[in-house]
């Protein structure tokens, strides 16, 4: 069992002829994801690499019956592709593109919430669910089949995570990155109630970042929902406060944002946080009694 | 993006909200220039990109021609915070009746615009949202639907008693709505909105900032940028597609990714060191960005040793070491630097830089040790 | 019985200050209406004809529990009164202002569908549960409590029609006006399910116009979901073809719009369609084989 | 409210929609002027608001200057459907290589702005839709998402092929959806949109209406209203909150409310006459209103009998029967006048006219049936 995706996910490439777009098309078919389609407006009725494209999401939709989609063009075009992925139908958007403009996607958020879509990102390094199907472009071969969730807002820390993790005997169920964005589709509360609910997942990471209160909301979350352990670590304890924020980034996270708050919140919670990322095998196992 | 006080004014203008009459003066000269021999009361304000101006001397009040270019003469080149001051905003002071605040922000946990505003204005509203968060009236924007009329009413009706400020503040708040919008913000603050002594509603102080990602469809806000020396040596990076801010510690650092350089910079101060930077060198494998880091790196003389920490995963490790290795052919340096890396191809990478003679370690933690040990 | 409104609605005003408003207010109360409120902003805490005045709808509502509101305010501002109504919780909204924009009430339309608002009108007279409750510009003397159901576009070809079932003894349920305009609220296909439902009415007039084709949508329904008898009027039989449409209006209707096809619709439901006014108690008589 | 096809060319152009270069003229001299002495093919369209201006030969190809001007100066002053043709447009001819239809309509049952399309372009657009109402495509716009971008890049990739031209048409429904928004608009259409033999898609031709309630807030299109005589009438009549409409029978009617006064018509036509026009005098009980829709009705030398018809509702018969006292006392006229009053107030309506010996009936049957015979 894994969460969000697996071995039955098949996937569509929106922008599968651009230069990302492509190479990790041919990254997660080696994978062993099944990439049904890709979308690329003008190159409909072509093949790249087996992998026949479609002029519209909705025509790869109707003739692949895919269920996910994975975001590759760039960031002027991107919440478009984000709007016509979720009005064909797809179920699970990847959006990978980074510097899309945070009023686009203020203006996407009801429209994939009216249409039931489930959005990862934007500017995320995608998920993955070791040995089964990888979306998007996180480097597969540190990933290992296991118990444990995890959720992250960064991309390469994940991955030393992971390396840890795995170094150590911890496989994953499966590990999603939810992007660093200021607004973006799932947050840290709706998996951790997935991972909750997944009979697989013994344990969950969450790793988190200062600035925003997406952790303290998780560490609220984690205290009254969830009955599986967690263990977080935050990055950027000793980064200078925020130099963007003015009075209303204060008043709207309620003063919060700062590592120690987030640290606060987790131990309130009775979720440990490790000061470096090599603690966390160790944090992971004593959880699990291990 | 940040733009001054001024630069807000006149976007307000622009967009129909009430602003007392003023300028802006680069100098003394033009200060005499602008203000009439009249009895006027005036105020003279430091425009800098740093807050705590008044605390610091940088807002002050002319009565006549003679004190405004007098003041004018001691803020222009005051230092506020680093900040040197090359501009004045030199307005009309308004006898204040009553002051208010009002902003919008992108709210992260709701993914909308939010509308903020309270009776409570002026420069305490920090404290305000710490100490009475219920003074904060808040209210959630449907992006669609946009600022609705009513609900604009609504919002005024809750803050002010007499129709007329009522329908000012409606207006006031629809117009910083499509501001806010048109221009791609994430902040857009009037504090204090004030009740002069006539009855007028308007715009005394207001800040704002804008998404850096929507800038290439804001021809007109990206004009108002305004950069320091340090934040040119950003955006300059940025162009090199680095993610670069300077700090003042001792130990450069050069990581793959913002959440593994964050931990870099926390590892650094775990074991008793000081990041001189933030440098994210991003996601492709071209050697060209290492060598573009490192003259970054090094050419920050308070730099006295560097860590570099790569993880590979779509970075691959080899042709780190290979931009590291060109990289110091260029730049000759006496500065120690240490590697770590990990993940795709780090064994190959590696193996390149045995020739280079760099002390290589294997964990974060090592590395962080390490270099903290050979910048002493 | 009746549809939408009886003794039990509690109504308030938007715009009770203005020239109509304050009118039409002191003429529903007359009429036996509860006007429980008014709203005219500024105004809020004074009274006009002992009603209370708000400054908001939402303050109206939870001052007083109205469920139904009219609109009075001038046509710039209809649009967003009906939007304050319908966020405000009112269940049955009914704006008699003429001369909204039609983009306004477009863009409106998404959001009382998503609130379940129900709207009557633009540009509409109002509606009428004879004995009960008037809302609207109704001259309330000529209606007369009994079992048939009107709708129309129209407002005084309706009261010529009211006028004559009265004075055949044919008295009504409830009587809409549904307004003249191009986008509108409540249809008639909306309102026939709610006289088919409701066990009072027997029988149902429709008072219809040229242009458009609510007429033959609603013949359409009545043939597929009616049990009642149903008999029309077309006005404008002999007007000359709309001047006002192009080729886009001929294809959106395809090809309807004219009192011939509206005959012919109605003919084809089996729904008698009277010659002229007049002719309409005998029709309903016979239908009801009084 | 209409406007003529070079009205909506220049709205078409100021929104980047490409159309061939061309002008209006209003007279010959003007085309002289214009057209230079080349070998450019160009089409000379009279500009009228009616149809069927091709049959009606309003439309030629010019070859030459020479032949520009003999053909402009055959269709100025030509009469097409009663209007005489005072401008022509100009433009240059291009190749045509495919047509296509896209318009834009408010659409009363989905109640949203509708967007249609074909391949099969030109003038018979109403024929496809009426014999293969499948060959147009249909989208209804979700008034709060607007028309987005992967909408219009669909819609394109069901009329064209080629990549470049599905750009081109994506552009073009993009930027006639914000027309139409932008201007309360109620019919938008390009008819035909055209690839041409060099590979341009273009607006040929193109029609717009605006929404007559929205011109309040819509300065620019209602200054390019242009109104003939009887058009004027109407305005006129309108801005005395009456409703009017010039028609070709004898019996003038006055009404209160637009379904009554079609009901009314209708009624007059039922009786073997015709309706000389529409007029709704509204629900008010102003006596002025009376008054002037007399004036109207009593100014058009084709009546030959007057039918009133008021049911009394909001509208007091007894306003209406002074306003009637006072218009006659004012206008002398031998034209025989029926009236109907019904409702509010009828009995003393009535009563008030008794003096002036007008002949009153109690229902709109008689009353029809009255003023035909009358105008005998």
């Amino acid at each position: 069992m894994s969460i969000l995706i697996n071995k039955e996910t098949k996937l569509i490439v929106q922008g599968i002829t651009g230069r990302d777009g492509a190479f990790h098309a041919g990254k997660m078919k080696a994978y062993g994801t099944h990439v049904v389609g890709g979308v690329s407006p003008g190159k409909g009725g072509q093949h790249i690499d087996g992998v026949p494209i479609f002029n519209t999401v909705k025509e790869a939709r109707e003739a692949t019956d895919a269920n996910a989609s994975v975001i590759f063009v760039p960031a002027p075009f991107a919440a478009d592709a984000i709007l016509e992925a979720s009005f064909a139908g797809i179920e699970l958007v990847i959006a990978i593109t980074e510097g899309v403009p945070q009023q686009d996607m203020i203006r996407v958020m009801p429209f994939i919430k009216q249409n039931g879509t489930k959005l990862i990102g934007p500017n995320c390094p995608g998920l993955i669910t070791p040995g089964e199907c990888l979306i998007g472009i996180l480097p597969g071969n540190i990933f290992l089949q296991g118990n444990i969730g995890l959720m992250s807002r960064s991309g390469t820390l994940t991955y030393e995570v992971v390396n840890l993790l795995t170094e150590n005997g911890l496989g994953q169920t499966t590990c999603v990155g939810i992007g660093g964005d200021p607004v973006a589709g799932l947050y840290y509360q709706d998996l951790l109630q997935m991972f909750e609910d997944d009979p697989k997942t013994d344990a969950v990471v969450l790793i988190g970042e200062i600035g925003g209160d997406a952790e303290e909301q998780a560490a609220k979350f984690i205290k009254e929902k969830m009955t599986k352990p967690v263990v977080a670590f935050i990055a950027g304890q000793t980064a200078p406060p925020g130099k963007r924020m003015g009075h209303a980034g204060a008043i709207i996270s309620s003063g919060s944002g700062t590592a120690e708050e987030k640290i606060k919140a987790f131990g309130d919670a009775g979720v440990p946080v490790a000061k470096e990322p090599s603690q966390i095998p160790g944090l992971i196992k004593s959880k699990l009694g291990l | 993006m940040k733009i001054h006080e001024y630069q807000a004014r006149d976007l307000f203008r622009a967009y129909g909200i009430p602003v007392p009459d003023g300028a802006v003066c680069h100098t003394v000269d033009e200060v005499r220039a602008l203000v009439p021999d009249d009895n006027q009361l005036r105020v003279i304000k430091a425009q800098v990109h740093a807050g705590g101006r008044g605390k610091a001397g940088g807002v002050k009040l002319a009565r006549s021609k003679a004190d405004a270019i007098e003041n004018a003469s001691k803020i222009l080149g005051m230092d506020i915070k680093g900040y040197t001051v090359e501009k004045v905003l030199v307005a009309n002071a308004v006898d204040i009746s009553k002051e208010f605040y009002v902003g919008l922000i992108n709210d992260r946990n709701t993914k909308s615009v939010t509308l903020m505003a309270s009776a409570e204005g002026g420069v305490e509203i920090e404290e305000v949202a710490k100490v009475s968060p219920e003074k904060i009236i808040k209210l959630s924007i449907n992006p669609v639907a946009g600022l609705m009329d009513w609900q604009a009413r609504e919002i005024a009706f809750k803050l002010f008693t007499d129709i007329k400020h009522v329908r000012a503040a409606t207006d006031i708040l629809k117009k910083l709505y499509k501001l806010y919008i048109e221009t791609d913000s994430t902040l857009a603050e009037i504090n204090p909105l004030v009740i002069t002594e006539q009855g007028e509603v308007m715009a005394i102080d207001g800040k704002m900032n804008f998404d850096d990602n929507a800038l290439f469809r804001q021809d007109d806000i990206l004009a108002m940028r305004e950069v320091t020396e340090d934040e040119q040596k950003e955006i300059d990076a940025n162009e090199k597609g680095l993610s670069y801010i300077k700090l003042d510690g001792s130990i450069g650092c050069m990581v793959n990714g913002a959440g593994l350089a964050m931990a870099t910079m926390d590892m650094i101060k775990l074991y008793g060191g000081e990041p001189a930077n933030f440098l994210d060198i991003g996601g492709s494998s071209n050697p060209q960005k290492v060598i573009d880091a490192m003259n970054i790196l090094l050419g920050d003389t308070n730099v006295k040793a560097v860590m570099i920490n790569i993880f590979g995963g779509i970075t691959r490790c080899d042709d780190v070491a290979r931009g590291l290795i060109i990289a110091l052919e260029q730049i000759k340096t006496d500065i120690p630097i240490v590697v770590r890396l990990s993940g795709t191809n780090a064994k190959e990478g590696l193996e390149m830089l045995k020739a280079t003679g760099l002390p290589t370690v294997s964990t974060m933690s090592e590395a962080a040790q390490k270099a903290i040990e050979l910048s002493k």
